[in-house]
């Protein structure tokens, strides 16, 4: 207004100072620390190891959770664990020993063991722990094999069953048979247990933020019978862990490119090209102990015709989805992967060469079970419907997600018109559970080839597929303790599967750890990844 | 309807007249202007996309992934290796689609709402300005995701689910508008002649109420843009191969480093989208009623 | 005499995107100490841009062109914004038409009353609102110490005005500019109003500029009026002069469609047509469409002004 | 103050029926999700034996109704319930990560009235100049871009490549810059608009013009006349956003590992965790109350009109 | 004879709440028990200020407003309890016109949609037919074809106006409310659609309510006038006889107060009476004017006056007929006005 511009001007003057300020003062204010070579860094290095995770657990108590991962890894300790080459070794466990024509297991445990809280680890603590797990646990059919627990002296305790247990191990080299603190869980409750458990391994939990992060300290009590680690006890180099939740794949990868962390789990396929070229960092992986593979179900016409699967498994280019995936998984034509017991490359041979990617078959195959292009469409057709199929992909599975619109694409060169929906992983498997799909994208891992029972039994998985002979070979390799012998009845359960395809393999990913170089003496553990720091150093100065 | 024949000629050169005023208004807003001008351009694109786009929207092809942007794939390829231009072009259509239908669902519903509420008031107005003002009270994005969950994932579901989380503005838009309007002697004058309420509402109230609504209704379009977006980044966008702009933008952030064209294109082009419909609806509100308050 | 004001030749345009409004178009117009003069005319004729136009309270989009306005001595318009800020308020000081809007709702009347003392003669707070109770009980405003603690919203559309009226008197200004003072008002109120302008007029000394478009007001009210349209004024002369004895035809037909016939429901004399378009005015003598008297030189040029001994009219029927 | 106790008071007893109506909607919503948060949250290797086992344990399969009374009951009560994930309490899941949510919002809020205000105030000043196009084309440009894209950008370039702050996580009051301007700059536009035609309204005012023909100077005319009227709105508008900023993060949440409650609603949502999604939205429902009373008092306290109307 | 417009003890309440905090419910007695009645073809005026509540009765006779209670009867059918079909009818017989006729007609609708509308409602013709009594009723209002196609915003204020009128008498209603229809509009205006006013009741017979706050304006119109203070009729007289002889010392102070415009006004003194009207909330008791009036005694503020009749139709509501003279004073004041000049 030209009764006011001088005064305007003025105005203009004090608000542009008044943003200037309003950005620059904060910054000035929380930079300048960073600029002076500060002797406080906010995260310390020497003593404390930082590991970014993807994602918070639902809860500490292993015993309640579903899901276990890498803090359960360090709170707690389980009696035997797979060394690197997946024999059997002792943890807590002083020694073990199998009785009774492999019915039952015998675990001697040392004099001195304690868990974090003092408590000490007897026979009766270990009953009451796989008491409690039958009890509690989602999983609580693990033990259900175990007909009674015997207690025979105070460090020493068996489990008899009432068949031989072969499928029993896999619980127990995990975390989720390690035992936990009854006593203390007793006397906090479930709940609370849940947030403040105690085990016995090399840390212990100090502080949970929700939502941010877990501090862990070391735990000065414990004692391991490792024979791979140097140190069988609380490691001095490292008093703390802090574990960080990042869902965010971009932001967890820059943190450890910043060197904010120092482990990362979960590390995206996109990020492992290029932390390869990063010499600050180094990359463990393991195999995924199980595959990623198409479920189809073989109720709903046209997928109950057994040519059509085959069709699909064959029009797969796995190479290509591999080759999408950076090459961070492996082709995968059968159904037990490397990391898992009971593996045998003869039947993965035979699969590859089966299912080889052949377009021409894939199409005389669907062209046998009546399905040509009448129309011209690119698509098949019989009796006038074309042939479309739901494909179910979960987004929250990076390798998954990723190859969906591949898979719908190279399924298109035969003819099949696939549509793609996206679902949170679990609601794939609830609609999977429920016949409520065509093909579904989904994947598992778990170390022992018992994990077919939850996925093809006729009865106890409740999937589409159901087999006599597969329901009764399922059930017989849960009892055959000889580990060649039940090799051949999986090999043989696999052959089946191979001719029925309820699945199609895709592929087995690589699991990757990111440590930054400067963190030694770091073990990754088969099958699952789990990490062994007892003798980790994390030393700076160095590059 | 018919028109008397004394005046049409002055009737056609009347309204020619407005139109020819709206314009020249739009260019005394310049950046009512600018928006315009975007907001052709991107249409333009979306219609003429088969046109432009080079390649099919879902053509894969694993050789040629993640390559840089080259004279055969202008923006580059993705991890599929999907042309990105091609994507893009046509994911002009989507956006486009996405800002309608959300912006047509919103104001209906909204709309329809807000005239009941502001013209019958009571407790009719009680009820409807309740709900409005819990369902925006109600986080939007978390609100639409327990929708999209519900209803099943999909652009249409996803469309669905903003629209029915965020019509509340137009309600209260409108709402305001036809409160202030209500007691009008032009209102007055319609019942004493006889009008209905419906006709009142619908010949009287609703096109003096419209140049808020278009306002908004310009805004809502960069906003629904930017909702689907979100829903893409927490993974319940449009379904693959959808050439959906945030799909891409979410898709490829991993790859924001070391393959940045996979998202730095589709992210150009939302913001340009958005940033025109904000800019024609800001300079419209301008034009229209400077001192309406959204 | 030297006039208090001098308005010469003032033109304010107002530059919209359909075209230039000429509101003011060539004004010019004398105050003399102790008078109260009249700015008369319909809605549209400039009487309100002149006077704001005097108090360079013309925003975009409108200039004031081109003209002259001499107070005591200066050309407010070359006068820079603190000076002019320090004749505002102080020196001339102005009323507008609506009191309901035009005190500011949050703060109290006693502090806006009080403003101008702080702004120009730098008093603080607490004095500036001790006199502004002193003002309250001027302008007859009951109990004035619990009103100055009121705020405008509590007060009556005819106790606001009396509150901007003594706003506007703190200062003691020269010269008063009432913008339509009273149209907002009932009739009862509008006499209680007009009553108090005309004492603080005596009591004070001040000239005024009395802005209207009703005729009794000015009757009542001014010793001089001037007739606007469309921009211009079309005559100008003492009041009971142009009332006797009108000279333009725009002022002949104002006077003669008052509803004041001796027998009633007769037809009322009136002029013809409507107002012109203020963007496109006609050629030549602004009124000449409406005008029964118009001849072919009305068409052509606009009439000069013409001073027949104090009593001026700009009409070619009165040039020689 | 006692009456606006007593008007805080009751306007909470009369928000109570709102907020029952939005646990019942919210609850029905929750339980037309298709699924089963049993199904969802347990592994591959899990006996459907077992899953009926789980529901009966907790209490999930009840009538929906049953279901909801024993929650609101338990929920008057002070207590919110287990977590069906966590099986924690779910006054700690979401307790813990209330201050960072508050934290974040008001510190994005305050940013963006901070600068979003002058902006806004410039531009209605000088309407139609390019100095009002450029504030607005560069709120507006903020306003336009996708969150989580600029999120990640602001991340890598302050974070990644020139170190200047925390790249994410919570680890001191500069670790909050990042994440409060992502969700401050896009508001910016929002806020800087209203106050824009806030004081594009009040500068046609009466009382403006008054002011300036007492001959006030221009920083008293524009600051206590104008601007402080145009505020009014623009403050009580800051309260009525609290709330919905609240559960409104989960994507800067995410971006930024953030442990606020955005990212906890959101995977509850997502996994069907009934008992945490009706606990935050109730909290979100009862803090929109709150600021809405907030919002009034406020505007009392500025606005005699409004003060003095509850007074007589 | 039957009057065509009967209303009897009128009243119209409204209840507002107020207060955004502490919600108080607010009776504001607009119209407080209003009675009078209009013959055919007679123009009745109802004056008064701003909250006298004249507005209301004319918003109310329409049923735009809900009495509160009382009866309104219009050719003999009480119209405060008639039928749907019946309304309809009422509505064909009875329109409006009000004070601003910019915000009296749609912005969104062209003069014609203004016109075509009541012809559609109440059926009376369409097509062809209707272009031509649209135009016709234009042409008798003073408006041309070039009309027919515009907007509200497009006209000058006195054609909005004869479009609001066209509008009202385009039905070929009996009895035409005028709310203020002269009130925003500029004097040189004011007299055409005045005399339009004029013209038109004498070629359709039509029977006007007249409301205004312009005693001289509604002289000029009314055949009757009612005076009207805080909600209720003060004084009711023949035009003549009102200024004349009038009773009341609130009529008196209305002519006296308005300010009148002839220079020799000035020579005369005023009757300015003190304090403002009382909110229509907070009615006095006693007579509702006796706080301002001059004339008020100690009764005044004790006993509400009731209308009186003194004869000729001419009634009263005062304590103190016959023992105060308000109209000498008004004489004075009368007889310049009445002797008016003429204008060379």
């Amino acid at each position: 207004m030209s009764y006011s511009r001088r005064a305007i001007s003025k105005i203009h003057a004090l608000i542009a100072v008044v943003i200037i300020v309003a950005i620059a003062v904060p910054i000035i204010f929380f930079i300048y620390p960073h600029l002076m070579p500060s002797p406080t860094p906010q995260i310390q290095y020497k003593k404390t190891l930082v590991i970014a995770i993807p994602e918070e657990p639902e809860g500490l108590d292993i015993q309640q959770v579903s899901w276990a991962n890498e803090i359960h890894d360090l709170i707690y300790q389980p009696l035997v664990v797979f060394d690197e080459n997946m024999n059997m070794v002792c943890d807590l466990a002083v020694s073990w020993e199998v009785t009774d024509n492999g019915k039952s297991i015998i675990f001697h445990l040392p004099q001195d063991a304690q868990f974090s809280s003092g408590n000490p680890i007897t026979a009766q603590v270990i009953k009451d722990s796989i008491e409690r797990y039958r009890q509690i646990s989602p999983y609580a059919e693990d033990f259900a094999v175990v007909s009674s627990i015997e207690i025979i002296d105070d460090y020493t305790v068996k489990l008899v069953c009432e068949e031989p247990p072969a499928y029993l191990w896999a619980v127990l080299i995990t975390v989720y048979g390690a035992p936990v603190d009854v006593v203390s869980a007793r006397s906090m409750g479930n709940e609370q247990f849940n947030v403040e458990a105690i085990g016995s391994g090399p840390y212990k939990l100090k502080e949970w933020v929700h939502g941010s992060h877990i501090v862990l300290v070391r735990n000065d009590k414990y004692k391991t019978n490792l024979p791979f680690v140097e140190n069988k006890g609380p490691n001095p180099y490292i008093d703390e862990v802090i574990i960080r939740f990042i869902p965010e794949d971009l932001t967890r990868i820059s943190e450890l490119e910043a060197g904010n962390v120092d482990i990362v789990r979960g590390v995206p396929v996109d990020a492992v090209s290029r932390l390869m070229q990063n010499p600050d960092i180094k990359l463990y992986y393991t195999l995924q102990p199980g595959i990623d593979y198409i479920m189809v179900n073989v109720r709903k016409p046209p997928l109950d015709d057994v040519r059509v699967r085959k069709a699909i498994a064959l029009a797969v280019d796995r190479d290509s989805l591999v080759q999408v995936l950076e090459n961070t998984s492996i082709p995968w034509y059968c159904f037990i992967s490397p990391s898992m017991m009971c593996y045998n490359e003869t039947i993965e041979e035979i699969a590859k060469n089966t299912y080889s990617t052949n377009i021409d078959e894939a199409k005389s195959l669907l062209a046998s079970a009546g399905w040509t292009d009448t129309d011209g469409d690119g698509y098949v057709d019989k009796d006038g419907a074309p042939l479309e199929l739901t494909l179910l992909v979960p987004v929250d599975r990076p390798q998954l997600k990723r190859v969906g619109p591949l898979i719908q694409d190279q399924l298109k060169q035969i003819g099949i018109k696939v549509n793609v929906r996206e679902f949170e992983y679990s609601y794939v498997r609830q609609k999977t559970r429920e016949w409520d799909f065509d093909l579904a994208l989904r994947a598992w891992s778990w170390a022992d080839p018992d994990i077919l029972i939850y996925l093809v039994h006729g009865t106890i998985a409740n999937y589409t597929y159901a087999n006599p002979t597969v329901d009764q070979l399922l059930e017989e390799g849960r009892t055959v303790m000889d580990p060649v012998e039940r090799t051949k009845v999986y090999s043989r359960i696999q052959s089946i599967l191979l001719e029925d395809l309820p699945m199609i393999p895709l592929f087995v990913n690589k699991e990757y750890t990111a440590v930054r170089k400067n963190v030694v003496g770091l073990i990754v553990l088969p099958p699952y990844g789990s990490i062994v720091i007892n003798d980790v150093k994390i030393i700076i100065g160095e590059s | 309807m018919y028109k008397s024949k004394i005046g049409i000629m002055d009737n056609v050169l009347l309204n020619a007249r407005r139109i020819i005023e709206g314009l020249r208004m739009m260019f005394y807003y310049k950046m009512a202007l600018i928006g315009f001008f975007i907001v052709c351009a991107v249409t333009i694109i979306a219609i003429a996309a088969p046109l432009i786009a080079l390649r099919r929207y879902d053509e894969t092809n694993v050789a040629d992934r993640l390559k840089p942007p080259s004279s055969e794939y202008p923006f580059g390829t993705d991890d599929l290796g999907r042309c990105i231009f091609s994507r893009v072009i046509y994911g002009s259509r989507i956006a486009l689609m996405v800002g309608l239908i959300v912006m047509l669902i919103e104001a209906s519903i909204g709309v329809v709402l807000g005239l009941i509420a502001g013209y019958y008031g009571g407790i009719a107005d009680k009820v409807i300005s309740a709900i409005t003002d819990i369902i925006w009270a109600l986080p939007p994005l978390v609100l639409a995701l327990g929708i999209v969950i519900i209803i099943g994932p999909g652009l249409l579901n996803v469309v669905a689910a903003i629209a029915i989380v965020s019509w509340p503005p137009f309600t209260r838009i409108t709402r305001a508008k036809v409160q202030s309007l209500v007691n009008r002697e032009f209102i007055l004058a319609a019942r004493a002649i006889g009008e209905n309420n419906f006709n009142i509402i619908v010949r009287y109230i609703l096109p003096n109420v419209l140049s808020p609504i278009i306002v908004l209704a310009t805004l809502t379009i960069p906003s629904a843009i930017l909702s689907t977006t979100a829903l893409s980044f927490l993974g319940f966008g449009a379904q693959p191969p959808t050439p959906d702009w945030g799909a891409m933008l979410a898709e490829g952030r991993d790859k924001m480093i070391y393959a940045p064209w996979i998202t730095t294109f589709p992210g150009i082009f939302i913001v340009i989208t958005a940033l025109g419909f904000n800019l024609l609806g800001d300079g419209l509100r301008d034009m229209l009623d400077p001192k309406l308050k959204i | 005499m030297e006039p208090l004001l001098s308005v010469e030749n003032l033109r304010t345009y107002f530059y919209l995107s359909r075209g230039v409004v000429k509101a003011v178009d060539g004004v010019s117009f004398n105050i003399m100490r102790d008078e109260v003069f009249s700015l008369v005319g319909e809605t549209g004729c400039g009487k309100s841009v002149t006077a704001l136009s005097i108090l360079r309270l013309i925003g975009p989009p409108g200039k004031i062109v081109s003209g002259k306005v001499m107070f005591e001595g200066r050309n407010l318009l070359e006068l820079n914004e603190a000076d002019m800020r320090k004749i505002r308020g102080k020196e001339i000081a102005m009323i507008f038409q609506n009191p309901m809007t035009s005190l500011n709702p949050i703060l109290t009347v006693g502090f806006q009353i009080g403003e101008p003392l702080m702004a120009h003669f730098g008093e603080d707070k607490k004095s500036a609102i001790s006199k502004a109770i002193k003002l309250i009980r001027r302008v007859k405003i009951p109990d004035p110490d619990i009103r100055a603690r009121y705020y405008p919203h509590q007060f009556s559309g005819g106790m606001r005005q009396r509150a901007l009226i003594a706003m506007m008197i703190s200062c003691r200004p020269k010269l008063l500019i009432a913008d339509e003072p009273t149209t907002a008002l009932d009739v009862t109120i509008q006499a209680q109003i007009l009553d108090l302008l005309m004492e603080l007029k005596k009591d004070y000394k001040t000239s005024m500029l009395m802005i209207t478009h009703d005729f009794g007001v000015v009757a009542e009210m001014s010793d001089r009026v001037g007739v606007m349209y469309l921009g211009n004024i079309v005559e100008m002369g003492e009041v009971e002069e142009v009332f006797e004895n009108p000279l333009h035809p725009y002022t002949k037909g104002l006077i003669a469609c008052l509803p004041l016939k001796p027998e009633r429901k007769k037809k009322l004399e009136h002029i013809p047509g409507v107002l012109p378009s203020p963007i496109n005015p006609p050629r030549g003598c602004k009124f000449h469409p409406r005008c029964k008297y118009a001849m072919d030189i009305c068409r052509e040029k606009p009439p000069e002004t013409i001073d027949l001994g104090g009593h001026i009219v700009a009409c070619h029927m009165y040039s020689r | 103050m006692a009456g606006m106790l007593k008007y805080a008071v009751k306007k909470i007893f009369l928000g109570i029926p709102a907020i029952l109506g939005v646990s019942i909607i919210l609850f029905s919503i929750m339980h037309m999700i298709p699924g089963d948060p049993i199904v969802l949250i347990v592994g591959e290797r899990v006996d459907p034996s077992r899953i009926e086992e789980l529901r009966e344990a907790w209490g999930l399969n009840k009538p929906i109704y049953i279901q909801y009374f024993y929650w609101l009951s338990h929920f008057i009560q002070g207590d919110f319930g287990t977590s069906i994930i966590h099986r924690q309490p779910v006054s700690d899941l979401i307790f813990s990560r209330l201050p960072f949510t508050i934290e974040l919002t008001l510190t994005s809020l305050i940013i963006a009235y901070i600068i979003g205000i002058p902006i806004g105030v410039v531009a209605a000043l000088k309407r139609g100049s390019w100095i009002d196009y450029l504030a607005m084309g560069f709120a507006i440009f903020f306003y336009s871009m996708p969150g989580f894209w600029l999120g990640l950008m602001l991340m890598l370039l302050f974070g990644l490549y020139l170190k200047w702050l925390p790249l994410s996580g919570y680890s001191g009051p500069e670790s909050l810059i990042l994440p409060a301007l992502t969700l401050a700059l896009p508001s910016i536009a929002m806020i800087a608009r209203l106050i824009r035609s806030e004081m594009l309204e009040v500068l046609t005012e009466d009382y403006v013009r008054t002011a300036w023909a007492k001959g006030l100077p221009s920083r008293t005319v524009i600051f206590r006349h104008a601007f402080k009227n145009a505020l009014i709105p623009v403050i009580v508008m800051f309260f009525l956003q609290l709330p919905w900023l609240i559960g409104g993060a989960v994507v800067i949440e995410t971006v930024f590992a953030w442990p606020g409650m955005g990212r906890l609603l959101y995977k509850s949502i997502v996994r069907q965790d009934y008992p945490v999604v009706q606990a935050i939205i109730l909290i979100i429902a009862i803090l929109t109350v709150i600021s809405n009373i907030l919002g009034d008092i406020v505007s009392a306290i500025l606005d005699p009109r409004i003060r003095l109307e509850e007074a007589g | 004879m039957n009057p065509l417009l009967e209303v009897v003890n009128l009243k119209k309440y409204f209840v507002h709440s107020r207060g955004i905090l502490f919600r108080k419910k607010i009776v504001v007695k607009a119209v407080d028990g209003v009675s009078f009645s209009i013959n055919r073809g007679e123009t009745f005026g109802l004056v008064g200020e701003s909250g006298s509540g004249k507005t209301t009765v004319g918003l109310t006779i329409l049923m735009l407003y809900k009495p509160t209670s009382g009866k309104v009867f219009f050719d003999g059918m009480d119209i405060t309890e008639i039928p749907r079909r019946k309304m309809k009818e009422f509505r064909r017989r009875v329109s409006v016109v009000f004070q601003d006729p910019y915000s009296s007609l749609n912005p969104r609708m062209t003069v014609r949609q203004h016109l075509l509308r009541p012809l559609k409602i109440h059926k009376i013709a369409s097509g062809e037919k209707a272009d031509e009594l649209i135009i016709e009723t234009l042409r008798k209002v003073g408006l041309g074809v070039e009309h027919v196609h515009r907007y509200p915003h497009q006209l000058s204020g006195g054609q909005q106006q004869r479009v609001a009128i066209a509008r009202a008498i385009i039905l070929r209603p009996d009895l035409i409310i005028l709310d203020e229809p002269t009130s925003s509009l500029d004097v040189s205006v004011r007299a055409q659609i005045l005399n339009l006013l004029l013209d038109l009741q004498k070629d359709m017979g039509l029977t006007y309510l007249f409301i205004s706050h312009d005693l001289l304006t509604i002289r000029h119109m009314s055949d009757k006038i009612g005076v009207m203070y805080l909600g209720k009729i003060v004084e009711i007289a023949e035009t003549d006889e009102l200024f004349k002889n009038m009773k009341h010392p609130y009529t008196a102070t209305l002519l006296s107060a308005a300010p009148i415009p002839d220079p020799r006004r000035k020579s005369l003194k005023k009757m300015i009476i003190r304090g403002e009207p009382s909110s229509p909330i907070n009615i006095p008791k006693g007579c509702r004017f006796h706080p301002r009036c001059p004339y008020a005694i100690e009764k005044c503020s004790r006993k509400e006056p009731s209308l009186v009749d003194i004869g000729g139709g001419h009634v009263v509501a005062c304590h103190r007929i016959g023992e105060i003279d308000v109209s000498s004073e008004a004489r004075a004041v009368w007889s310049i006005l009445i002797g008016s000049r003429q204008v060379k």
